[in-house]
């Protein structure tokens, strides 16, 4: 039974986990100077990272929640890696003028990249987990059938979550670079996020409306084993996935893109250039 | 009459009514400020004369703030509660056994109760005092069942099955209508539900499943045959007999019902004979075909439909 | 931006990109989600249409060719390299239209199943977009020939975007209707 | 610095035609002015006919058991009269006036693609015409005006109607696109060098936030339009569930192109009153920031919210569930909005001429109209309400008292730049007090109809129900009086274009672009123009000592 047991057992929070954590927020307080509202987003993506990775909601995986999986994807996605990038200080190596990496030089020479590699990890992860599931379960998951107790089982999953993580950072480059100078214009952001939001929400919606009682009949004895104890049905679960995927996830973009063009409005040349001037001077 | 307002003291129409009342208290003040501040402001800062300046005053950009908080706070009062009552409203089990099957066709009803086999059209009975879970579908286009004081409105949908809970309190007659735009007659597909005590509604199922009268006076026998000479039973069904197909409604106890043609007409003698006599010219576009009947021939079909209660 | 025909271009794609994902859409779902036969996904041949989409992608690539030739002043080669792009483009319609004709002949048509129509349905709209390409193509290369030549090479660019596009296009449908049923 | 700049276009591109004189040039005409009045035109033409049908439909209803329109007839007149209103009256006129304006307020003297505005409107134009062709040749389509399969397919739906219905739509929808690109493209290439993006006027705006959603919502109904055609013509089976299609795929397809339909309509009027407001309460418009980035959330939430349209379909909770929380997230910027339109009123030095006063009563009934919008976001009210007068009445509150009163704001407000003369202030009163009171007074009470149970789409109801027939009576008659307005209007409209040009370039004293030119503008609309430093160029001009803040 899923209760408040399950999430009280020391056993299901990782302690490595806790220490690590600790320890990588303790080396960014006090070997980067920033502000402290970029503090506060590195301890909240620190956190969200430890909750998907080594907290009991990773281990709910385990009864085949469908929308526990999404849920995870999404911050690792997509939240964490906006908020990882705000906290990075724009004089960090890897982003600063004498990092001569000549493609990160310029959002134009990478964005068009950058947006294929995620959305292409962005499908492979999920089909990927889905993979997983179903050589896990012996059944299909939305139309993936993968060979019970194949090779694909082997592949950790935390090796996903990593790549998603990854892929998330990529994709949030080319709008959230530390480095302003180094960001694609704003209303090319926008567009930029706008097809990230298609992409999502057609992911949402196979996901979402693939749950037919047909579909899902196949399924229903593995799963009704193995999730006895979770008070969501199979179809309300997959639903909920696909929602929770297509929604929130474009909502948040939503939130981005207009907090984006709220500050351009304002944005004025002449001071920006007579500052220049000023310091150049 | 329909009345939605009025609810009857049932949880469906309670989480509405509810959740109804304090969207429109809030939507009342909402309005009420909008019309209150347009009012004032177009009032008290009228220009006296076309040649006043302007005068470039501005709010605090802070207001603008402040609305959108409240309204989100606003939305998320009644997300709450929407998600709570449609929990209520609509939580149909895994594996759904209804208790009343109906279908929707142009322009009428068919109900059929998979428990005592009963098929009945346009009249729908239930026992009141007990949630009953009906299955929808539709036999052409998409219909929509409403009986708005027993419960929500879902749509018929041709090729998959709906389910919904009906709650009647007390016995009585409560109408509905078909709400989903079905063609030609769609005004005139509405709907009549009966709801009975207990011990009325077993009456009622056993009465339906009484064997049909197939002897009467010599009119009636004339009757009878015509009915199947004119071929009335290519899409009328009467039980008990070897008329069996289900594409007009069901007639085994026609004459026990009140009214038809989708709660349109009152069933006497006179209406069934206008019927019979130009289908066409009492509802128009109805499946229905018209047979040109002679006087006594409509005459002997009317005492044959009528007594078969 | 200074080419306002290819930005013109640009946007349509865009806008069709819309109307080819709902016309996946209708196709993914009556594949997958219906109880529809799978009579038309029998009879479809992969390695084959899997050749001839090799021709369309070919095409893209000759484009390219000539637009670098263009820049470089090449008239020559930009012909050259545009009539193979119109050429491979005509032989991948062939592919379809052939392979339709099959298809007829074995009483497999738009209004067999709920699978056929939107088999036909997909696969057609897209071969229209590659017809009007080719014509597009067309119209270029004649009046390249002729002495429209600036003419023509201000509509180059939208013309290109479109022709990629339509071989993007493909790609997915290839993907969605050949592949996955193999999967 | 010179106050002046030239414009950059070299002649070419400037359209064909030489003189504005002789009536057939206007059909071989691809200027943008020509053009937008043509739209103007066709819009006002379409309104007459689809208020003729509104006028039969509140005459058939007047009474209970009502005679007086076959059933047959009734479907056909309320399907067109949806059609017509949104396709053939919102459309073109918010089309028509944005693409007057568009090259007027960015200071550019075309369209950036002409010859394609010209192709836009004369789809539209023919589109429409097809559309009622369908009364000649056997009967006009009867499946309302979202068509839903099956009832609009061949086995219920025998007559060409459909067919007419499908084909009209593919061709104004290709219109549509074609306007949409024209747009975004104009405002991308053909600005005045000194406009940045950020300094568009509202309505420039909202029409380029527009044109982005006319160019991702119309594909998808031409996608469904096209499978149904394909459906009625060669008998394929998308929608047709007795042979194995989907009668909700339909649905699917229309309303994700009909929400954000929507916002296309409500956008531009939005556009104009943010226009309207400001001039004539002689202020800024509160908050630029809010009312043109909440544009933006509402076009991209616009496509997520279709759903909401179907909650009676039959889907489950959690699928409903999300779909009313982002439906009453997008209520959130939209009225936002309103709070900046009042905000602008604040402090202001307001001349109440009949623009402003429609822009005032917009206001108002467009509140209504949002408010009766979110109510459906409520599920389990919607599942009481949807597909009742209810509807009908939050319906015209958006279309009517929202749109229509924006696109009358915008007509009263440039009507002088359009055409050089003035509408009539005192006909234009009687024409609003009318119309405003008709309006409330024929769908207030809609409202109440629907809570009383009454479905839409009926074309009679039983005369037993008493209260039922009180309030058709009192919507009726309401509708009566609106009609009484459009002919107002149109005895406006009639003796002021046969009165002399007298309106000088800056009646209202505006401070968008379109009023540093003549009125009406000349042919080539700006010889040179004026330098733009901040969202307010004549106003800048005018007040050399106290400018808007620079943008550039």
């Amino acid at each position: 039974m899923i209760n408040t047991d399950f999430f009280i057992t020391p056993d299901n929070w990782s302690f490595a986990g806790i220490i690590l954590s600790v320890l990588v927020i303790a080396a960014y307080l006090l070997f980067l100077k920033t502000k402290t509202s970029q503090k506060a987003y590195f301890i909240v993506t620190v956190i969200l990272l430890y909750v998907s990775f080594g907290s009991p909601i990773a281990l709910l995986r385990d009864y085949g929640l469908h929308s526990l999986t999404m849920l995870q994807h999404i911050v690792l996605l997509m939240i964490a890696p906006i908020l990882f990038l705000k906290s990075i200080p724009s004089n960090t190596i890897l982003f600063s003028e004498k990092f001569k990496l000549n493609i990160l030089q310029q959002p134009k020479n990478y964005y068009l990249m950058f947006w294929w590699l995620s959305a292409v990890m962005m499908w492979g992860g999920h089909f990927l987990s889905a993979g997983i599931l179903s050589a896990e379960t012996g059944t299909s998951i939305c139309g993936i059938t993968a060979t019970k107790d194949s090779w694909i089982t082997a592949i950790p999953e935390s090796l996903i979550l990593s790549l998603l993580f990854i892929a998330g950072i990529l994709f949030a480059l080319p709008v959230f670079n530390p480095v302003k100078s180094k960001r694609l214009a704003p209303l090319k952001s926008v567009i930029y996020l706008f097809t990230a939001c298609v992409s999502c929400s057609l992911l949402g919606l196979y996901v979402a409306f693939s749950a037919s009682t047909d579909t899902l009949n196949s399924s229903l004895t593995a799963f009704t084993t193995l999730r006895s104890p979770v008070p969501l049905t199979l179809r309300a679960d997959q639903e909920l996935a696909g929602m929770l995927m297509w929604v929130p996830g474009c909502i948040l973009y939503v939130l981005a893109s207009v907090s984006i063009l709220l500050s351009w409005y304002e944005e004025n040349p002449v001071e920006k250039s007579e500052t220049a001037i000023h310091t150049a001077k | 009459m329909i009345a939605v307002l009025p609810f009857y003291n049932i949880q469906v129409l309670e989480y509405t009514n509810f959740l109804y009342w304090s969207f429109v208290i809030v939507a009342a003040i909402i309005l009420g400020l909008v019309t209150f501040f347009t009012y004032r402001y177009t009032t008290k800062y009228k220009a006296k004369s076309p040649k006043d300046k302007p005068q470039n005053g501005s709010l605090n950009h802070k207001f603008e703030a402040f609305a959108l908080i409240t309204s989100f706070l606003i939305t998320v009062f009644f997300m709450f509660f929407t998600v709570q009552s449609m929990k209520e409203i609509q939580t149909i089990p895994d594996d759904p056994k209804p208790d009343i099957i109906i279908t929707g066709h142009q322009w009428w009803w068919e109900a059929e109760y998979p428990n005592s086999k009963v098929i009945t059209s346009n009249e729908v009975h239930i026992p009141a005092g007990k949630k009953v879970l009906l299955a929808l579908n539709s036999a052409d286009v998409i219909h929509s069942w409403w009986v708005p004081e027993l419960g929500r409105k879902i749509d018929m949908i041709p090729g998959m099955t709906n389910y919904m809970w009906m709650y009647a309190e007390k016995p009585g007659e409560y109408l509905g209508t078909c709400s989903e735009f079905c063609g030609m007659q769609h005004a005139r597909m509405r709907i009549r539900v009966i709801a009975d005590d207990e011990a009325n509604f077993k009456k009622w199922q056993e009465e339906q499943l009484e064997p049909v009268i197939t002897e009467g006076s010599a009119l009636f026998e004339k009757g009878r045959n015509l009915f199947e000479q004119k071929t009335c039973t290519n899409c009328h069904a009467i039980n008990g007999t070897s008329y069996n197909e289900n594409i007009g409604p069901n007639l085994t106890h026609f004459a026990s019902r009140k009214r038809f043609l989708g709660d349109f007409k009152e069933v006497n003698a006179t209406n069934l004979r206008a019927w019979l006599h130009d289908p066409q010219k009492v509802k128009e576009g109805a499946k229905m075909p018209n047979f040109i009947l002679s006087d006594q021939e409509l005459n002997a079909l009317v005492e044959y439909i009528i007594h078969l209660k | 931006m200074k080419d306002k025909g290819k930005l013109l271009m640009l946007l349509m794609i865009g806008s069709e990109t819309f109307f080819f994902i709902a016309l996946i859409i209708g196709y993914v779902y009556y594949r997958n989600f219906t109880e529809a036969t799978d009579t038309v996904a029998q009879h479809l041949d992969a390695v084959r249409a899997g050749i001839f989409t090799l021709f369309l992608i070919a095409s893209s690539g000759t484009l390219m060719i000539s637009k670098r030739a263009l820049n470089k002043e090449n008239f020559k080669g930009f012909n050259i390299f545009l009539l193979l792009s119109i050429v491979l483009g005509i032989v991948f319609i062939t592919g379809q239209v052939t392979e339709y004709i099959g298809l007829y002949q074995k009483q497999i048509t738009l209004s067999k199943d709920v699978f056929g129509s939107s088999f036909f349905t997909l696969t057609g709209f897209h071969g229209f977009h590659v017809i009007l390409g080719i014509l597009a193509l067309l119209i270029l290369l004649i009046m390249s020939l002729g002495k429209l030549r600036r003419v023509s090479i201000a509509g180059f660019g939208g013309v290109e975007v479109y022709w990629h596009f339509v071989d993007v296009v493909w790609l997915f449908v290839f993907y969605f209707v050949y592949i996955t049923p193999l999967l | 610095m010179s106050l002046f700049i030239n414009i950059q276009e070299g002649e070419d591109q400037l359209p064909e035609v030489t003189s504005d004189k002789g009536r057939l040039l206007w059909i071989s005409s691809v200027d943008h002015k020509q053009l937008g009045i043509m739209y103007l035109w066709l819009a006002l033409f379409f309104f007459i006919i689809g208020g003729l049908e509104a006028m039969l439909i509140r005459a058939q209803l007047a009474v209970g058991d009502n005679d007086l329109i076959s059933p047959e007839f009734y479907n056909q007149l309320f399907t067109m009269h949806g059609t017509t209103m949104i396709f053939l009256v919102l459309m073109p006129a918010l089309i028509g006036l944005a693409t007057y304006l568009i090259p007027l307020m960015i200071g550019a003297n075309e369209m950036a693609f002409p010859r394609l505005n010209a192709f836009s409107f004369w789809m539209t134009c023919l589109g429409g015409f097809l559309m009622y062709f369908s009364f000649f040749a056997g009967g006009a389509p009867d499946a309302g005006w979202f068509n839903y399969a099956p009832l609009s397919e061949s086995n219920y739906s025998s007559t060409q109607g459909v067919d007419y219905y499908l084909v009209g739509l593919i061709l104004t929808g290709m219109g549509s696109i074609g306007a949409g690109l024209n747009f975004v493209t104009t405002i991308l290439t053909l600005r005045s060098p000194d406009i940045k993006l950020n300094m568009l006027p509202l309505f420039a705006w909202m029409i380029f936030i527009n044109g982005f959603l006319i160019l991702a919502a119309f594909p998808l109904l031409n996608a469904g339009l096209f499978m149904m055609l394909i459906d009625r013509q060669f008998d394929a089976h998308f929608f047709i569930p007795s042979s194995g299609g989907s009668a909700i795929l339909w649905q699917h397809f229309f309303w994700s192109f009909g929400h954000p339909e929507v916002y296309i309509l409500a956008l531009p009027a939005f556009g104009i009153i943010s226009e309207v407001i400001p001039v004539f309460s002689r202020n800024k418009i509160f908050g630029y920031k809010f009312v043109a980035a909440s544009t933006v959330a509402i076009a991209l939430l616009a496509f997520g919210v279709w759903v909401h349209h179907m909650f009676a379909v039959g889907m489950t909770n959690t699928v409903n569930g999300f779909f009313a929380a982002s439906s009453m997230l997008i209520g959130i910027p939209t009225g936002v909005k309103v709070i900046n339109w009042i905000g602008t009123l604040y402090k202001g030095s307001i001349r109440m001429t009949v623009s402003m006063m429609f822009a005032v009563a917009f206001l108002i009934d467009f509140t209504i109209g949002g408010l009766s919008g979110a109510s459906f976001a409520i599920v389990p009210i919607d599942w009481q309400l949807t597909d009742t007068y209810y509807v009908v009445a939050h319906i015209h509150y958006v279309f009517l008292g929202g749109t229509a009163f924006g696109i009358f704001a915008g007509i009263y407000y440039w009507f002088p730049k359009i055409s050089g003369r003035f509408l009539s202030e005192k006909l234009g009163k009687w024409h609003l007090w009318l119309f405003v009171i008709g309006f409330n007074f024929t769908f207030l009470v809609q409202h109440v109809l629907g809570i009383l149970g009454m479905p839409r789409r009926i074309y009679t109801y039983p005369s037993r129900f008493g209260s039922w027939e009180i309030f058709n009576m009192i919507s009726t008659l309401g509708a009566v009086m609106m009609f009484v307005a459009i002919a107002v209007f149109l005895w406006n409209l009639f003796i002021t274009l046969k009165k002399p040009r007298t309106a000088p370039k800056n009646p209202w004293e505006a401070w968008t672009l379109e009023w540093a030119t003549n009125s009406p503008p000349d042919l080539k609309n700006f010889e040179e123009v004026p330098r733009v430093h901040s969202r307010r160029p004549l106003w800048d001009l005018a007040n050399p000592d106290n400018p808007d803040k620079r943008l550039n």
